[in-house]
């Protein structure tokens, strides 16, 4: 028989966004209830480039941008038009147990002295980083020692912090400057920003934020990196840090004052829109200011609503596809 | 005791008197002591880390098996819900949750008022107190009952989880200062609620009943697609792996010519039981999706995804089961005419059977628990729609218990993990009555000889 | 070698039934049976005589194929049964084995009940239309290996249950419930007392009249009452093989004199 | 509803021809059983076997082939210009086969217009992508058309071969047809193709790895895959710079399985001696269950009991006091709380063994004044050596392929170090990361997935070779 | 009961090693062995006989206390070896096992080389201080066992190797390679030809000088040849109990007296 539900994969951080989109739309619509897979925008963007068929997904989620790579690979198995919805924004956040040391502010700078594998002396030469307690980044600290729970590598959040706080903060505290001036070239000297210690201070965590929590509760000193909608759920167990001075909340990762925040998606294959009953109506519904809108469920949840909404919705609407 | 005058007296071993233990003797039952009680504590290490986990399961899970829910005096105007009048089921639908949302937050306010209980939260927190669910739930009785509305009707409504976990120890007035989403004002009214006699706690049918429920409803989350699901999956897991398994132990074993090609193929099934799960897991996607054509997110894919992941269990269980039965059992049965197929079927076999079962104990308990290779065929999933009855309901889209549990441990809701727990208990509760057959006919094939 | 052909003289009246040449028998690297020629003749006992150790239970076991099921045995040389070579690819085992049955030396009763030990063959070969039938051949089977008495309240009781004699006469009706042509008895009252002993003898003294049975034993006295031709094997050869008076009496060969004059059994 | 129904008629060809050539088998030897050849079930399952077998095989081929030639002939008939914008055929179709279903509840299919159908679909509760076309019904009553030919002829062609098959095999039947020869052929032919499962299944494993992995080694030095020491994988996102050196992951797997070996096989062993040898049947009929229940809990619950309750344990009770570390995840934990989980992976298969080691075994030895451990030790676990090899092999398998307590109890991170008391992670580990994670998927950091997985893959097979040399060459075979 | 209780004139000039005291013996509700009374004396052989299934081996297995390892089975009454009661509670039945040795009726050979099977109980009782001493207690025991000659050059092949006569004589080689005091013997002959019998007599008759020798068997010559004092079982029943001669030349009760007329062996 043929298949009548929509069906969805990807990204585990638009996950429960696409969850809560899915079930209020069985709930007000005749189709059956959309099908909502995990396992990660990579895995997921990977099935819905396998090419167009009823055996394949409808809908990719993903907490970045798709990559050209992956848009070849798409058109290589038919899969050619493709409709990018662009649903809003996750913010990124630094948290640490409720009852722990006193990490209420920290900025860029101190986390890339706390974590950068080797730190360039004033003469640009790299040496292994010395600091092993957060009183050696900044006196400003708490005195405790440096254990940071980061996401693994496989997760789109590793990304977004090594770009923006990592590599900003190699930025700020003039390191980069310094590798440059001893003659290392643009990309060695990302490479040698970004590139995170790797002695046990700096825990990377490849499981979800629940591991991290977990983790950061069996450990005072512990600080971890959550996803905003995450903490907001767990605000009784942990406490949030300001980074550069902002407190991030919906409104100001929305207005771009908090730096540390990341789009996130989901592509439609557009051939499928005519085969595959409800898959239009849940775009558009997902999209609707009743559920992506700032006072939506899924803002209450914890999603950065996008301040560019309506171009989305025409977007959606229209079955633009990118170009 | 020994005599002198014998040409040659050994010194024996067992010489002197029985009561009296010589050194030696002593010092081998010490040993012999020794060696027994490591295997008791052998024993009960194993039944105390049970014990340890099953606490610790127990501990957290039990409370998903209860719930709260609240009687609300819901009003149900016309004017909202079916303007016309003609309550033609179509026009009715058009009014959809958002629409019933407001109701439901006025008729709780009113229930708590004339409840004669004060409180000076705001309709929104006040609203807060119920689940996301029972607008839904509430649009569903009006459509299904049209003729609800104009009336006032008594609804029980779901409490939200974190009121739920109020009243199960997990939220708590410190917790709740410190919690976003939910205040200790919120918990005073709940209580008082509670006292009026509008707010219970009772047995959660909904947890083995209802479907997956959105991160922002853990107090509607249940079980149902996924029971069905993990019941669909282990019946064509049992279904194949078993005789198929067997049938293949039983050629290696028995008939295969013993040269280097069965000695290839042996060392090759117990090296499948390495395979990392998830492998398993592209293996079927390119089999049974790809190239079979079968729908993704389904039993049937799942089903036998975990079939070939539990075969090497069975086999190799079913193999050293089979090695172990005397030869001269079979020779017994071949001297009196019997085929070499007979007397495996009518002797080796039987006489095999609990290392069989046990194979198929533990391969099941495998299979049930799993949930990587389930990951890439779409089994990990949010699904809400229960799937029909077999065998067509094979083929829709279904989740299984440990990805239940996979997916609520990795939600943001501390109320998931309380539900995650119960998760585990149900699937061990199924594990138990799925081996219970086993164990007890492993029992009766058990002897000696 | 020089071993005694008396085989070829010694069959004249009678049809032969087996026909053993050249028949060698390695288990890996030893050499148990070593070239040997031997016809056993239809309706006669013949009783194969010798050392423990010097192949006897080797040999019973080639006319049956049981050492097919020996990986480590390899048998060469023609062994023929009415005339067929038992080892010819075409030929199934399993009904060759149905044709000539086998009591083993060492008692292996199957870990079942008493009734269906003896059942399990004529139930196999389907010599039984129904369950009276089937519990007259048990019965009569039991009866006839003399255990019918002993056994008789206790028939769903497990056959591993039994002494040691009472086995033997276990596998001993459990054999002849499927009435072979042949019967390969090794050393079938070696656990049994005189008076069981003469009841298995006059078993097999009974069956000589339709079949043919051969029977490996150590007692040159029990050789002497049932059989009529006697084989006497010494490692791995077949000394000599004639009437079993005329090789109790006057042996030819001066090994089988020796052994027969040690005779203390 | 018809494949069931013809099920059924199959079903009831088989019996018949069970009973028939049972029948005359019987028949031709006056009823004597004892002149057939064979049992007379062996001429009745000789007859069920050749009316079922090609008629099932035949029906199986053709729900295959079947909807897939229909599609095509419905395909190659559909007005290309009717196509929707963007849409293809192969998804039109999936709409066609959707009507086509629909239709069923209509009295008269084929005389329908398009708003007829319409209607009848939207009433039936039938949720079209589009609008329906003329073209679209069209197709879809083309497609119900080809489909009851197909269906009627399917049914007639497998009943008729059901039939020559009985017919076949009661023709043959006499009292001299080698009836359970050929039935015993015919099973043995069955457990050959359960055999080749199992081997299909590695070729399958082997051939799905082995193009990636190619493709990975493409794009990788072998040498660095297999030789370096250091495990740094990067995005692609932002262009190679990923160090894949398979040696640490290989060293944690190794150390954590290790441990968790060194933890289970000797508790599972004595276990298994204990309630084999020792315990009264009470005893063993009720822990060896409980025991199993330990391979049943969901690995989820080890990983959080490690994490949560065993990491923090060993860091505060040793690692920390000793200087050895201040890891809460650390190889000890993990390969303890698996250990946990494996023990009765070796305890329930290693006791089922031991138990069928025959009594008088133990009585020789007893005999001999042995005690009770020197019996079990020198006579009876060697005789039951490869079975207990054989379930050290499937833990040890076990704790090779275990992911999550490793990531929770070991941590994810790759090191290469002696103490027990640090992070690692294991080979298993990194393919389910590497496969799931965010990387690109056509860029060395997905890739090394199945390499990882191949690699890993002739390791295991080497241990494998290792453990049947040792049982070989230790195996004591009683009689 | 009205057995004869010779048992109690029978022992004056030697000292008696083992004294049964009204033993029973149940396998579940099988009465199988009934109230037996007996006295064997030291430094001597004594014959069990009677017919298959009386209980035997059964009583046998009470002396080492092998009755033990079967789960239905239940002994009552009072078994003493020099006067020590052996269901006593502190006895330990490793060390009375050690003390009272066995070879059962079915040899069973250990799945190990011939010489780890001999080599088995001197190594676990320490008998031997390095592998000379060890390999001299192998050799000699073998060559007790009248087996030697045919396993020299095979010692390392395996024990299930070898002929149904050859196991049987492994297990005496066993037995005796561990010197008990006490040697119970479940027809040890059953499997051997009238040489390798004669020498295993031979070593009874020498083991008698030391050790107190208890053997079963279904030969009343073998009784004659090699026992000094004979107990005569029935159903369970010790139905007569004395000096060989005695039994065999003027049985005091009828059943003995039959038994062995019925004489045929
Ligand atoms: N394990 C057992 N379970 C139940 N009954 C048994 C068991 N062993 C022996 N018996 C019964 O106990 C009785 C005595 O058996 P036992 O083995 O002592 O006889 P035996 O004198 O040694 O005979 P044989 O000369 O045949 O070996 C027999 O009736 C026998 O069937
Ligand atoms: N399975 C086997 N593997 C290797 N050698 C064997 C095997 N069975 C028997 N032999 C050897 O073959 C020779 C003949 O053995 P066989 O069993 O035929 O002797 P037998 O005449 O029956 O002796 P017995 O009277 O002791 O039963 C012996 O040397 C024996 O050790
Ligand atoms: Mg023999
Ligand atoms: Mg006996
Ligand atoms: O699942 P991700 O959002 O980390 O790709």
């Amino acid at each position: 028989a043929a298949r009548d539900q929509v069906q969805i994969a990807g990204s585990s951080t638009v996950l429960p966004y696409a969850s809560i989109v899915a079930e209020a739309f069985g709930e007000n619509f005749d189709f059956p209830t959309p099908v909502v897979e995990s396992g990660g925008s990579s895995a997921g963007l990977k099935r819905f480039c396998e090419g167009v068929g009823e055996n394949t997904i409808d809908i990719a989620n993903a907490s970045r941008k798709i990559r050209d790579g992956e848009i070849e690979a798409c058109a290589a198995a038919g899969v050619t038009d493709i409709i990018e919805v662009r649903i809003g924004y996750d913010g990124i956040v630094f948290a640490s147990q409720q009852s722990g040391p006193a990490f209420n502010e920290f900025t860029p700078s101190q986390w890339y002295l706390a974590l950068a594998a080797q730190i360039p002396g004033e003469d640009g030469a790299l040496a292994d980083n010395p600091n092993t307690n957060w009183t050696d980044v900044d006196a400003a600290l708490p005195d405790a020692p440096i254990l940071a729970f980061i996401p693994g590598t496989k997760h789109g959040t590793r990304e977004v912090f090594e770009e923006k706080v990592i590599l900003q903060g190699c930025e700020d505290t003039g390191a980069m400057e310094r590798m440059m001036a001893a003659g290392m070239d643009e990309d060695a000297t990302e490479e040698a920003c970004m590139s995170i210690r790797a002695d046990g201070r700096s825990v990377d965590i490849d499981g979800d934020y629940t591991e991290t929590l977990a983790r950061i509760e069996s450990d005072a000193n512990g600080v971890g990196v959550f996803g905003l909608s995450f903490y907001e759920n767990n605000t009784d167990k942990l406490k949030v840090a300001t980074m550069g001075g902002v407190v991030p909340t919906t409104e100001s990762i929305a207005s771009g004052e908090y730096p540390v925040s990341r789009p996130l998606y989901f592509y439609i294959k557009k051939a499928h829109i005519a085969a595959i009953p409800g898959l239009k109506e849940f775009a558009e519904f997902f999209v609707s200011d009743d559920i992506s809108g700032p006072e939506g469920p899924l803002a209450e949840y914890g999603l950065v609503s996008d301040p560019e909404l309506a171009d989305t919705q025409a977007v959606v609407s229209d079955e633009t596809t990118m170009q | 005791m020994t005599d002198a005058t014998a040409e040659h007296v050994p010194s024996g071993a067992g010489q002197g008197s029985l009561l009296a233990k010589d050194a030696r003797t002593a010092k081998r039952n010490a040993a012999e002591t020794r060696f027994k009680t490591y295997g008791l504590i052998a024993v009960c290490i194993g039944i105390a880390m049970l014990i340890l986990l099953m606490t610790s399961i127990l501990s957290n899970g039990l409370s998903a098996f209860r719930q709260t829910t609240i009687q609300v005096m819901v009003e149900l105007p016309e004017d909202k819900l079916d303007k016309s009048g003609v309550r033609d089921p179509e026009v009715m639908a058009k009014v959809t949750t958002f629409g019933y949302k407001p109701l439901l937050r006025d008729s709780l306010i009113a229930t708590v008022a004339t409840a004669g209980i004060e409180t000076d939260l705001d309709p929104k927190d006040l609203e807060a107190l119920v689940s996301d669910e029972s607008v839904a739930q509430l649009r569903d009785f009006v459509l299904a009952n049209p003729e609800v509305i104009g009336q006032t009707i008594p609804v029980q409504v779901l409490a939200n989880g974190r009121i739920d976990g109020f009243f199960k120890g997990r939220v708590t007035y410190e917790s709740a200062a410190l919690d976003n989403n939910v205040s200790p004002e919120q918990l005073q009214l709940a209580e008082a609620l509670k006292e009026a006699g509008l707010l219970r706690t009772g047995f959660n049918w909904g947890f083995l009943t209802l479907p997956d429920g959105s991160d922002t409803r853990p107090e509607a989350a249940g079980l149902g697609v996924a029971i069905l699901g993990s019941l669909y999956m282990m019946l064509i897991v049992l279904a194949l792996a078993l005789p198929i398994g067997v049938a293949a132990s039983i050629y290696l074993e028995e008939f295969a010519p013993q040269n280097r090609w069965t000695d290839l193929i042996e060392v090759n099934i117990s090296n499948l039981a390495a395979v990392p799960s998830i492998v398993f897991g592209i293996l079927g996607l390119a089999i049974f999706i790809n190239f079979a054509g079968l729908p993704q997110s389904a039993p049937i894919v799942g089903g036998l995804v975990l079939t070939l992941m539990t075969l090497p269990t069975i086999i190799i269980a079913t193999r050293a089961a089979l090695k172990a039965v005397p030869p001269s059992i079979r020779d017994a049965a071949l001297g009196l005419g019997a085929s070499k197929m007979q007397s495996v079927f009518h002797h080796v076999l039987p006489l095999a059977m609990p290392g069989i079962l046990t194979g198929t104990i533990i391969g099941l308990a495998q299979a049930l628990g799993e949930t990587a290779p389930l990951l890439l065929i779409g089994m990990v999933a949010f699904v809400r729609e229960y799937p029909s009855g077999p065998p067509e309901g094979l083929f829709d889209p279904a989740t299984a218990l440990p990805v239940q549990v996979f997916n609520w441990t990795q939600r943001s809701d501390p109320a998931f993990v309380e539900r995650a727990s119960g998760a585990i208990i149900v699937l061990l509760v199924f594990l138990l009555l799925m081996n219970l057959t086993a164990i007890f006919l492993r029992r009766r094939f058990e002897r000696r000889w | 070698m020089n071993d005694m052909r008396l085989t070829e003289r010694a069959v004249d009246q009678e049809t032969t039934k087996i026909t053993a040449r050249k028949v060698q028998v390695y288990y890996g690297d030893n050499h148990a049976i070593k070239n040997v020629d031997v016809d056993i003749a239809d309706k006669t006992v013949t009783a194969f005589i010798g050392p423990s150790g010097c192949g006897k239970s080797t040999f019973l076991r080639c006319i049956n194929r049981m050492n097919d099921t020996i990986s480590t045995a390899r048998v060469t040389g023609d062994i023929l049964i009415d005339g067929e070579d038992i080892y010819d690819k075409r030929v199934d085992p399993v009904q060759l084995r149905a044709k000539v049955g086998m009591v083993f030396q060492k008692p292996n009763p199957f870990p079942k009940s008493i009734y269906d030990n003896v059942a399990y063959g004529p139930r196999i070969h389907g010599l039984s239309s129904n369950k009276a039938d089937l519990d007259d051949i048990v019965e009569r089977s039991l009866r006839r290996a003399a255990l019918w008495g002993e056994v008789k309240d206790r028939l769903a009781a497990p056959g591993t249950g039994l002494s040691g004699g009472q086995q033997q006469r276990l596998c001993i009706a459990r054999a002849v419930a499927t009435s072979p042509e042949v019967l390969l008895m090794d050393e079938p009252c070696s656990a049994l007392d005189p008076i069981a002993t003469a009841q298995v003898e006059e078993l097999i003294d009974e069956l000589r009249q339709n079949y043919s049975v051969v029977i490996v034993t150590h007692s040159m006295q029990q050789a002497a009452r049932v059989s009529q031709r006697t084989a006497f094997f010494h490692l791995g050869h077949l000394v000599e093989y004639g009437e079993t008076g005329k090789i109790f009496t006057s042996p030819e060969d001066p090994r089988t004199e020796s052994y027969i004059s040690g005779r203390i059994g | 509803m018809t494949i069931s129904w013809l099920f059924l008629i199959l079903l009831a060809v088989g019996t018949m021809a069970f009973l028939m050539a049972r029948g005359r088998a019987l028949a031709s030897v006056d009823g004597d059983a004892r002149n057939l050849h064979s049992l007379p079930i062996y001429y009745g399952l000789n007859g069920l076997l050749t009316a079922l077998t090609p008629a099932l095989a035949l029906l199986a081929v053709w729900l295959i082939v079947q909807p897939i030639a229909i599609d095509a002939s419905v395909k190659g008939s559909f007005p290309i210009g009717a196509l929707p914008e963007g849409g293809t055929l192969d998804l039109v179709m999936s709409d066609v086969r959707r009507v086509a279903d629909g239709l069923d509840a209509a009295d008269a299919p084929d005389a329908l217009s398009v708003e007829e159908a319409a209607t009848l679909l939207g009433s039936g509760g039938v949720a079209l992508g589009t609008t329906l076309t003329t073209e679209v019904l069209t197709a879809a009553q083309q497609y119900r058309d080809s489909r009851s030919t197909m269906n009627l002829f399917m049914v007639v062609a497998v009943l008729v071969l059901a039939l020559i098959g009985g017919a076949w095999a009661v023709m043959r039947t006499n009292g001299d047809f080698r009836a359970r020869n050929v039935v015993e052929r015919g099973v043995l032919v069955l457990l050959i193709a359960a055999a080749s499962i199992a081997v299909l299944t590695t070729l399958g494993i082997v051939l799905s790895m082995i193009f990636e992995a190619t493709n990975f080694f493409r794009q990788y030095q072998w040498t660095d895959f297999f030789f370096s020491t250091t495990w740094k994988p990067s995005f692609s996102g932002r262009g190679g710079g990923s160090e894949l050196g398979i040696l640490p992951l290989l060293w944690g797997t190794l150390y954590i399985s290790f441990i968790a070996l060194v933890v289970a096989v000797p508790i599972g062993l004595f276990a298994a001696i204990y309630l084999s040898e020792y315990a009264g049947p009470k005893f063993r009929s009720l822990a060896k269950p409980m025991i199993e229940i330990l391979a049943g809990i969901p690995t989820i619950v080890y990983g959080l009991f490690a994490l949560v309750t065993v990491g923090p344990l060993l860091r505060d009770a040793i690692a920390s006091p000793l200087g050895l570390g201040n890891s809460a995840s650390s190889v000890m934990t993990a390969g303890l709380v698996m250990g946990v989980m494996l023990i009765p992976f070796v305890s329930s298969l290693s006791d089922d063994i031991i138990n069928a080691v025959p009594q008088a075994m133990r009585d020789g030895s007893l005999g001999l004044g042995a005690t009770k451990s020197e019996t079990i030790r020198q006579v009876i676990v060697p005789a039951a050596l490869p079975g207990i090899v054989g379930a050290v092999l499937l833990a040890a398998s076990r704790a090779i392929g275990e992911t999550m307590i490793v990531v929770l109890g070991a941590g994810a991170a790759a090191r290469l170090d002696l103490n027990p008391f640090e992070a690692m992670t294991t080979v298993t580990v990194k393919i389910v990361s590497q496969l799931t994670g965010d990387t690109d998927f056509a860029s060395p950091e997905t890739l090394v997935a199945f390499a990882l997985g191949l690699t890993l893959f002739v390791i295991t097979l080497g241990l494998n070779v290792l453990a049947l040399y040792i049982v070989r060459k230790y195996r004591e075979q009683y009689e």
